[in-house]
């Protein structure tokens, strides 16, 4: 098929409104943890810009959407963007460039890798960072996207659907940011209760708010077009965040005070939830999903630190456990009069759709957190995850980029 | 009286404040700095070479006392404060000749 | 008509950009205020974005664009989005999505809303901003923009423009806020003549450049359509903003010195003031549009103060005045050379156009001030809508919010 | 040609993100310096957007774009945008309307003068600032637009590619800087080797991160239509700039640390370096593109410094080093395969395009630096460029703005 | 020559940096910090139950002063910095040895 | 025991970090402070008539040293922060009674 200049045009702007959410995810972590890490988070995510951003073109694309082999990976058929070119693929978007389809997906892939920093900020090493995030991206990142989005891919055959990253992105990023953090332990201030309140909460607010614009680029562009489908995508997205900010501001206010962290965490949650549902559903449906996401990860916030768990920024509860609340939410609500390469879900008379989903859940789950595992443990035998205490106590800011946010010597 | 200069590290600002507060003191001014001691900062190695990096963030917590009352408060503050590693912190006692509280005018020992 | 993608496309990311103005007013406004009400300044817009956006959809779009009513208000056909699908209305943008023409209004209802919290900052209590809210936007935003934008609507009957509003949000906003503010009475610092320097001018810098990166979608945007129209209400939106923001740097030079607030303040009031005119004129026409509003906003901020009201961010000298000038310019240089959609203006031999513009203008001015002081007498017997001494001088982050910018316990 | 509605959907959003870069600009500045001069750094660049955006429409559009006078410059048939409407333009941008491509030329205007004053901070007087910016933006950008991208512009016609400002933008802009730096001498803390860390480096990166967002309407957009080109654009601008972010940061961890600045600094060399090649070449070869200009420029801002001379934020290193990369660049591996409008370059059998490259490097190298030391020169006598010492000492947000950024009176 | 530290409300700068100035005092310092007084901070209704905040900003003015201009300066300070209301601060007096102009090198009382 | 408390240019700190490690004074305590001394500030003109700047950001550096080194540590200061320009500070001298390692909860001289 001929490019189609509209659906472009939209693609090249969903494409750059991803990009961003990598920078406005470094800043809504870096505003979470105390001054001294304050550029060592920032810089978690800054770092896969450049380093997931080249191995994507080199090869993470072609194993992720490459020929399909067996239902579980991709061949080497697109290795270093060969056959990648200015006209559509013949599987993939057909009416945009492949090259725009390939960077679009690599920019799912560069924040994928982000979100997982979130649970081992203010210990992890950063050259373990590093490796840990090659072997991730490897050996995680590609085979479930293959899986789900590839043309082949085994889960995708079964049925389940994610329409922009429920399960590829944040069920995956979540569960192994928790397997991450058990494996890297508690910080040492989290195990003496030492006051670790956010170093800089409108930096989180900042962050927030274009991770919010950037969704739209997220789920209304995985519609790989522009029109209805995009528009509903874009719309439920809306709503869904909307619905999860002002839940999240009540809960809150019901507990303790309407807090700006409160809203913005509500909104992200939203936006979690939406994302492997936003095409296949009404977009008032997206009211529902976003009051249950923010009542299931506002506990599940709640909960995490009584068992003792350092999984730091909480990216199991909002992203593993939102991704999961979002990808059965879309077997319960999905319909084909929304979108006819979609599914009718549970309430829509195909309650089936729903094992799918779970199967789906459930693989990811395993999948991530065991690999991860492995990763995890394979990294701390070769050069050790975490810093020593003494640079620890220091905070990362110096002991790992050998830099200070403010006016440099001072703090 | 007596002013307590305290230079903790910010993390333990909770574990002294708590301590203080359990013996009855509860005025304490605390400010932002950035310190070094004896060792000269900390060491840590890049590219190959030791680089020093002195200037560490610190809390100064200033609390001021009757006299009588330094002895526990200093002990206090030592025993919340106490990591037994390096960069634990100093403390510096100096006489105030007076205090006054502004909303009363009250001056001398009421007024701590 | 069927979607055109290319419209779309276009529509989507206008939508997502008003969307982003919403979080950088946040950072506008919370620049403005001392550091202790730094939060909840942010807090007060991104709330916004939660509240206003389930409003929204459940039964503000209806009420704004539902089957007219009396050409007051619209009817309830559209409640919860029935009826609003992927196909073009029938009456509004009929070449994009329906939902995407209701979630793009409702961009702007979020934003109107937020731009009347500046006039209270640092002494409302939250739950009556809450309350006001709601109320404001259901009494007051819903039949102006019926009014103005609806099918049927009185004033757009009358044939009073108002191209991207500048009548139903900068005006209804502005005026809002000077009643509200009068009601509220001044902060107890700005009586005492403490000093009120903003707390943060680098944010207040950042705010506006994303506003005015967003004002493309709210004027360019308002084209609903991508094309010459669109096209032309950018280049006006730019012309305006840059004129102006170079005017305000020069008077302030003038009297004072070229303040970063000035050039800032000059660039928002020349948005302001080209929002209702900006599809309807010539763009090289925003010259005197863009010089007239920093001359008028400049001196009503220097006035003010001297009056004893303490609105406190300007909001009516800047939204109210630069949008009562913008309205008033329309009305001087429409042109259907422009927009065969519009009208001419007394500058194009049409002079009764002026009388529509100052009817429209006088309407929402009158309407807007009395509703709102009816409210807020309202919420102030029901709640009472300042908080106490003590918590205005502890400051609202932490006597609303329990929150604190920086580093949690301490400053 | 008749309007495409799709090509000008891009077109508008792209234009809207070159805007944006501006702003971005000034944060990623204003965190290099001291805190005293934050402000300031941020106004030489917002005072840009305010008297750039003026004079563009007034008579700068018309002498870089206006019919062609010799080769050398633009008539006046634009002045004041007169015959610019929006229909398209007969010879630019076939499918968009006219006074969109004017904006989009704009902001391309904006920010090449605002990219300057990274030379001169911490020192220069405002009013010098703005007297050089005018003369400068007169006669160095106009005529240098118009030779490499005006309709008969001998530059143009001699061959030279510069897709999207390599040669423009980056090299006019870097070397002036480097002229203006040494006609104003270096920083009093500069000459005494004061301590000199950026004053706040999560603003450099939110810069930086804003800038990469920004750059695909930079490159994307100067394809001037939506599809493959503007595809190829965009691909390769994300594929540079990820190298050279990543072989910043290898390099600055081989002689130091793995340093945030190493990253966005190398990001931003990245983004440079592609500009001129982006719609030519094999968005595949951005990578030894990425990677070249992060070395060149890497050792470039280490010598800097040692040569005595206070280019203070390293236009010259960056922009005017990194431009010249990028100009080779093109030459080296541009394809018409790619780009039938190009042409092919030496990799591709056709080694007299790098002449053409070096020529119109070698003529924008001479006359920027030549025209920027006379205006200097001219500026230095009628008002004096620098500062007085106090004034220095005391920084330039109070000197010359009577501003602090933080709290008012106090720091 | 005596050192004056006065924890004052932040609005309250400007009043006291006038009266000093009224009475020619025009040296000073400020400091950022963060106090508590007697009465932990401040006590906010949440969720049901009463929370304090303790920690409130406040602002350090520092001024030396020679010893006979102590009494009209605290009264300037004292006068200029009360509202009456909880919180308007403390001020505490203490002994300067010695006091040297760096530009000059003086030192005593001529570098006050 | 005495406590040097130097209000310094921030672009000096780095002058008189070394200038002190050379005499082996490592410990020290840095805070951000805003100041003004006799001067008034710095004038400036704006619109035509003269206005002050007063608060100009510096820095403040806090030496404990032994009775015995307060001559040299003190030369040590005026002779690396001084540019002999007006706003070069001012260094305050005041008697510390003890001094406490938190650490190791030693006192005294040894402490410091
Ligand atoms: N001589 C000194 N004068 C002023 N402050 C000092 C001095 N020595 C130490 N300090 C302060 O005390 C802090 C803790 O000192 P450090 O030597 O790290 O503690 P420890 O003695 O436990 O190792 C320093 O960061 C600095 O702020
Ligand atoms: N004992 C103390 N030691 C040190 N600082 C104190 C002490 N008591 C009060 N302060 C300082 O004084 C400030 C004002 O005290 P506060 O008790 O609120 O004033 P008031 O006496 O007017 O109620 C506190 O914020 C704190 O910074
Ligand atoms: N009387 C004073 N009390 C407290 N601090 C003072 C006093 N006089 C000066 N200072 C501090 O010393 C700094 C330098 O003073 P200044 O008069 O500018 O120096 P110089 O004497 O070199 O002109 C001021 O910014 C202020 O912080």
């Amino acid at each position: 098929m001929p490019v189609n200049s509209a659906d472009t045009a939209w693609m090249l702007i969903s494409t750059a409104m991803v990009l961003l959410m990598t920078p406005a995810l470094a800043f809504f972590y870096g505003g979470l943890v105390r001054r001294k890490n304050f550029l060592s988070t920032i810089m978690m995510s800054f770092a896969c810009l450049g380093l997931i951003g080249v191995l994507w073109v080199v090869y993470g694309y072609t194993l992720a959407f490459g020929k399909d082999i067996g239902g579980v990976i991709g061949g080497f058929n697109f290795f270093g963007l060969i056959n990648v070119g200015q006209t559509p693929s013949a599987v993939y978007a057909p009416t945009v460039p492949h090259m725009l389809f390939m960077a679009y997906q690599g920019m799912f892939a560069i924040i994928t890798v982000a979100l997982i920093t979130g649970a081992v900020v203010e210990r992890i090493k950063f050259s373990a960072l590093m490796l840990f995030s090659v072997l991730w991206f490897t050996l995680v990142y590609t085979p479930v996207a293959h899986w789900v989005w590839g043309a082949g891919g085994w889960l995708a055959k079964l049925g389940a659907l994610d329409f922009a990253g429920g399960t590829v992105v944040h069920i995956a990023a979540g569960v192994s940011a928790l397997s991450l953090a058990l494996l890297l332990g508690p910080r040492r201030s989290f195990l003496q209760k030492d006051s670790m309140e956010p170093g800089n909460i409108p930096m989180v607010a900042l962050g927030a708010g274009i991770l919010w614009f950037g969704w739209f680029g997220f789920n209304g562009g995985s519609a790989l077009s522009s029109g209805g489908l995009a528009s509903n995508a874009f719309v439920a997205t809306q709503i869904s965040a909307a619905s999860a900010a002002l839940t999240w501001m009540i809960i809150s206010w019901i507990y303790r005070r309407p807090s700006l962290l409160g809203v913005v965490t509500g909104a992200v949650a939203g936006l979690v939830a939406i994302t492997p549902a936003a095409g296949y559903i009404q977009p008032i449906m997206a009211i529902p999903i976003g009051i249950g996401v923010s009542l299931l990860c506002y506990f599940m916030m709640i909960l995490r630190p009584k068992t003792g768990i350092d999984e730091s920024l909480d990216v199991w509860a909002v992203h593993g456990m939102g991704g999961t609340w979002g990808a059965i939410a879309t077997g319960l609500f999905c319909s084909v009069a929304v979108n006819p390469a979609g599914k009718n879900g549970l309430f829509y008379g195909n309650p089936i759709q729903l094992v799918w989903q779970l199967v789906g859940i459930a693989t990811v789950w395993v999948f991530a957190f065991g690999m991860t595992w492995l990763i995890g443990k394979f990294v701390d035998k070769v050069i050790g995850l975490r810093v020593s205490p003494e640079e620890e106590s220091v905070g990362l800011d110096i002991s790992q980029h050998g830099e200070r946010a403010y006016g440099g010597q001072l703090r | 009286m007596k002013k307590i200069e305290a230079i903790i590290r910010e993390e333990k600002l909770d574990h002294v404040k708590r301590s203080l507060e359990d013996l009855g003191y509860f005025g304490m001014t605390i400010t932002e700095v950035s310190g070094r001691g004896k060792q000269k900062g900390i060491a840590l190695k890049w590219g190959g070479k030791e680089n020093r990096v002195d200037f560490l963030p610190k809390l100064k917590v200033e609390v001021v006392v009757m006299d009588d009352d330094l002895p526990p408060a200093l002990n206090a503050i030592i025993k919340s404060a106490r990591t037994g590693e390096i960069g634990d912190g100093k403390i510096f006692v100096t006489s105030i000749e007076d205090a006054i509280r502004i909303r009363t005018g009250d001056n001398g020992n009421s007024a701590v």
